[in-house]
Formats: C-alpha cells, structure tokens, sequence
C-alpha cells in the first residue's frame, strides 16, 4: 500500500526514441497504471525531457484506469506540444476510452490511432 | 426481479481519491448481475468514479473522515445510482468543454467530469442537500443505450 | 496508511443468493487498491462469498427485506472483513468436511462454507450478537500467506 | 435481468460425447456460468442424461466462480457416479478452484486435471 497519497497504482512512464517514415524522430511515452490526477510526473514530467523537434506518441496499451484529471494533464501535455510544434498522436487506449478522448474533443488535436503502427504514420 | 421490488446495494468509500475504484468494482459487480452489456459497465463506471471523485474533492474538501455513499438502486432494465457527499453540493448545468479555448489556454485544462458523466449515462441531474450539505448526483443508466 | 488510520470500505447488499458476487468485487477492488496478490484476492473472493451466503441463508433467512453488512478495514498489509447479518449467530468451530463420509452417504454433501473461511483466510471468528441478532463473522487475511 | 430467482448466471450445461483410448465411451458434461446451488439442474440433470457405462468428464473451462453449494452438488454427482462404477475427472478449473476442490477431499476420488486430454487419460 502507498503511503501519503493513499493507496493507488500510480503512472509510470518510460521513454523511447523511434524513427517514422523519412528517419523522423519521434519519442514515445509508454504509461503503465492509472492516468489520474496523481500523474503529473508521469505525463507532463515526461514530456519534459523529450526533444522539442520530436513528434510525440502516448502509448495507452498498458493503462486501464483513465479518470478526467488525468485527461486534463495529457490536454496540458498537448498544449506544450502544440506551442512547440510537436505532432501529437495516442494509441492503445480501450474503444471506451477512445470514445470518452473523443467525446472531450482530444481528437481534434491528436490523432487517436488503432495500434502503435497507425500512430507512427499519423506523426510522420 | 421479485416482485418487482428494487434491488438495493450501498457502498461507502472514505473521501481519499484512487478509493473511487472501489465504487467501480462495486457498481460493475451489480452491473453485471442484472446483465448489462459491457460497453455500457464501462460507460458507468467512468460515471461513477467521475461522481466520486467529484464528491471526495469537491464535497468532502478531501477530508478523509468523511465518507462517499454510493446507493445503486436496480430495477429490471436500469439502475439508479446516487452519489453522495457533505457538501453544499451544486446545481448549474454540466460545462461543456471547449477543446479549442483549452488548447489556446484560455480554459483550464480540467472541468470534464460533468460532462463526461452526463454524456455517459441516461439521466442527470445534481442535487443541493437542504441544510447546505448533503447532496448527491442522481445518475441512470439503461441497459441499452438510447437510440442506439 | 495516512497517519496509520484504518481505511475503512462498506458495502451492504440484499440477502438474496447471487448478490455475494457484488460483495466479492467490492472486496476485491479494496485488495487491488492495498497490492494483495492476485491468488491471495482469490482466497479472500471465496471466503467474502462463503461468508455472506452464510449471512444470507441462515443469518437472514433469505429474508429479503433483510441486508447483509460488509465491513472493509485496510492497514497497512492486512485487510479484516466482518460480515454482518441479523441472525443470532453461530459459534462452533468449523466443521472439517469428510469425503468419504460424504461418499458414502453419510455426512450430507453441504456444510464445507465455514470450512473453506476458515482454511483461505489467515484469522477466522465467528461472533453471535447480543439480543440474539447483528451477529458477524470476522476474517483476517493478509497480503502475504503465513508460511508460504 | 432473471425473474423469480433474482440476478444470477445460471449455469448451463452441454453434454458431449468423446471416446478415450481403446474407443472407451465418455461423456463430458460442459458446464458454463455459475456453479452454485442454482446449478442442481446443470449438474445432476446432466449426468441422469449420461449412459452408466460411460466414464464422466466435467469441464469448467467457461465457468468463473464456483461456491460451496455448487461442490455440494458436485460432490453429490461423484457419488452417484461412484455408485454406477464411473470415473469421474474435471478440467478447467482455476488454480484457486484446484486448490478449493482439493483442500475439500475431491482429488480423492476425482481427477483435477490440468487439461482435457489429461483428464480422458484419466478416466481411459
Ligand atoms: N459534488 C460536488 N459538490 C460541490 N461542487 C461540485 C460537485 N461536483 C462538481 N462540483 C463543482 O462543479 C465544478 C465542475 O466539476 P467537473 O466538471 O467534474 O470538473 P472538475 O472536478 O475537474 O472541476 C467543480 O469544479 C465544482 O465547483
Ligand atoms: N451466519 C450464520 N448464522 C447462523 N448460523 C450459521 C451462520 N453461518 C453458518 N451457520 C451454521 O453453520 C452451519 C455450517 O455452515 P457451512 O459450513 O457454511 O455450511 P452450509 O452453509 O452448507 O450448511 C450452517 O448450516 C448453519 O447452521
């Protein structure tokens, strides 16, 4: 059980670097637990220390609890990506967290791609 | 069901936020037993853990001694599920977020919950306890989504 | 555990054979929520339904104007369950079931709820209520089995 | 939602029949939902229908909770199968359901096997 912030599974986030279509750079965030208020570090620490001439993929399959605090701090994160430039796309989410992003009208600024394949070529 | 009757099951849940998934494993158990479609669990388990939540921080001022009540109350094709907490509660309509003003930082990333419970479930509706607190969200869902 | 409070989850469901699954996913969202491996939240799973059968059949009768109580205490590696019903009780230890009395007819092939509690959880009690009613069983279980 | 029994997942049954090695005749009872005191028609139902000659594999592969009236009742069928001089062996039970089932004595006079084929090896 977490102490202080109580008991939660809270985000993970590891980074890799990929190519897309042409050597592009892009970098992707993998999260892993929930996607809450109590991901911050997770999502906008992240995307701090990714290059601001790479395209971004956020990579949801390992997520399966998404509230919308955790929503608003991916909004903020594609905000500072927008600032910069930065083509922004998501995958792995479940169809019913597909639904609620696009309810929000995250896909308007975003990609919300089927698979990782799909979202390479959405940024590239 | 047995003559008709409502079939009720309550749970509380102290005002400490992650405990909102304790009310989602609550509500999908009831959920399941009367033979939802599972497309539609999911719609209400985002609906409850968004009352929740919004009952912990904005109701109970996340003061862990007071709890969150959860009361899902079944008939045949629907359940009603009122979420309740100590606060004054709140009664204007559910703002619709604006991804565009959010993008150009002109409105605050959050201020989705609402919304995304009303756009989630059948009915609606915030309730204002009298005395200044508690007030619950009244939320239905139907088995089968309207129109759909 | 924030200034090592008890954490503290209820559910209350009606006594109606079916609804212990509602009761098992409340308990099993609070273990998910406290880290309990996954093997540790079966046995508590089996021993939560186990439990509110009992409370149900023949603490409630399946009277089912009556609930069943559940009472969730987190600490920091350890979860204690009271199911709570309002019968008079029962305060025998455990029957041990005998297959091959069984086999043979001679002990009925029912009688192995209290058994099952007993060997998946780490503490067992089963206290009768004053008045002859709000009797309870209280259960134990920890995140790690002893022994193992 | 049930009527009259109030919300539950019914068990259901489905009876097939195999032969084991030597052509030895089998009847597997399939069982899906809940095994629990609503099951008696599933599983003693089942096995009035099953020929005494032939041996009697239980399959829980699409059952997901068991509960003590439910062993009840399939205890209750090994004796009447052990009455008529047939094996008996069940598969597809969780590992937390293995353990359930043998810590009440069935492994005595049952096979729990791990798969289908290890249980018509059983009882061949
Ligand atoms: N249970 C409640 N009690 C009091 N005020 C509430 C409650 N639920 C919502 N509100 C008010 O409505 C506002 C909007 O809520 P919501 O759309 O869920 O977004 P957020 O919680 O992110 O602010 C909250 O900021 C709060 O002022
Ligand atoms: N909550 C309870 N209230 C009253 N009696 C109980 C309770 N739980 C168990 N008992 C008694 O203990 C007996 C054994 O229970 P158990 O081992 O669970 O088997 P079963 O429920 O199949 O009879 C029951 O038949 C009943 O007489």
């Amino acid at each position: 059980m977490n102490t202080g912030e109580g008991m939660r599974a809270e985000a993970r986030a590891r980074i890799d670097t990929l190519s897309g279509s042409g050597g592009k750079p892009i970098s992707a965030i993998r999260f892993s637990g929930d996607i809450s208020s109590n991901s911050r570090d997770a999502i906008l620490g992240s995307y701090e220390q990714i290059a601001k001439d790479h395209a971004v993929l956020l990579d949801f399959v390992k997520v399966d609890y998404v509230n919308s605090s955790g929503i608003a701090l991916i909004i903020q994160l594609m905000l500072e990506a927008g600032k910069a430039d930065q083509k922004v796309a998501l995958f792995g989410l479940t169809p019913h967290f597909q639904k609620v992003f696009t309810m929000v009208g995250i896909g308007r600024y975003a990609e919300i791609a089927a698979d990782e394949a799909a979202a390479v070529a959405a940024v590239s | 069901m047995i003559d008709g009757k409502n079939t009720l099951v309550e749970v509380r849940i102290p005002s400490r936020l992650g405990f909102e998934k304790v009310a989602m494993g609550t509500a999908e158990s009831v959920a399941r037993l009367m033979g939802f479609p599972a497309a539609r669990i999911e719609d209400l388990k985002t609906a409850v853990a968004e009352a929740c939540i919004n009952a912990m921080e904005h109701g109970n001022k996340l003061n862990d001694k007071l709890s969150v009540g959860v009361v899902l109350s079944a008939t045949d094709d629907e359940l009603e599920v009122k979420v309740m907490d100590n606060g004054p509660g709140f009664q204007a309509a559910p703002h619709q977020p604006d991804i565009d003003r959010k993008m150009r930082g002109e409105e605050e990333a959050r201020g989705m919950g609402m919304f995304l419970i009303q756009a989630l479930v059948d009915e609606a509706e915030w309730v204002k306890g009298s005395r200044g607190s508690d007030s619950y969200v009244r939320l239905v869902i139907r088995m089968e989504r309207e129109g759909e």
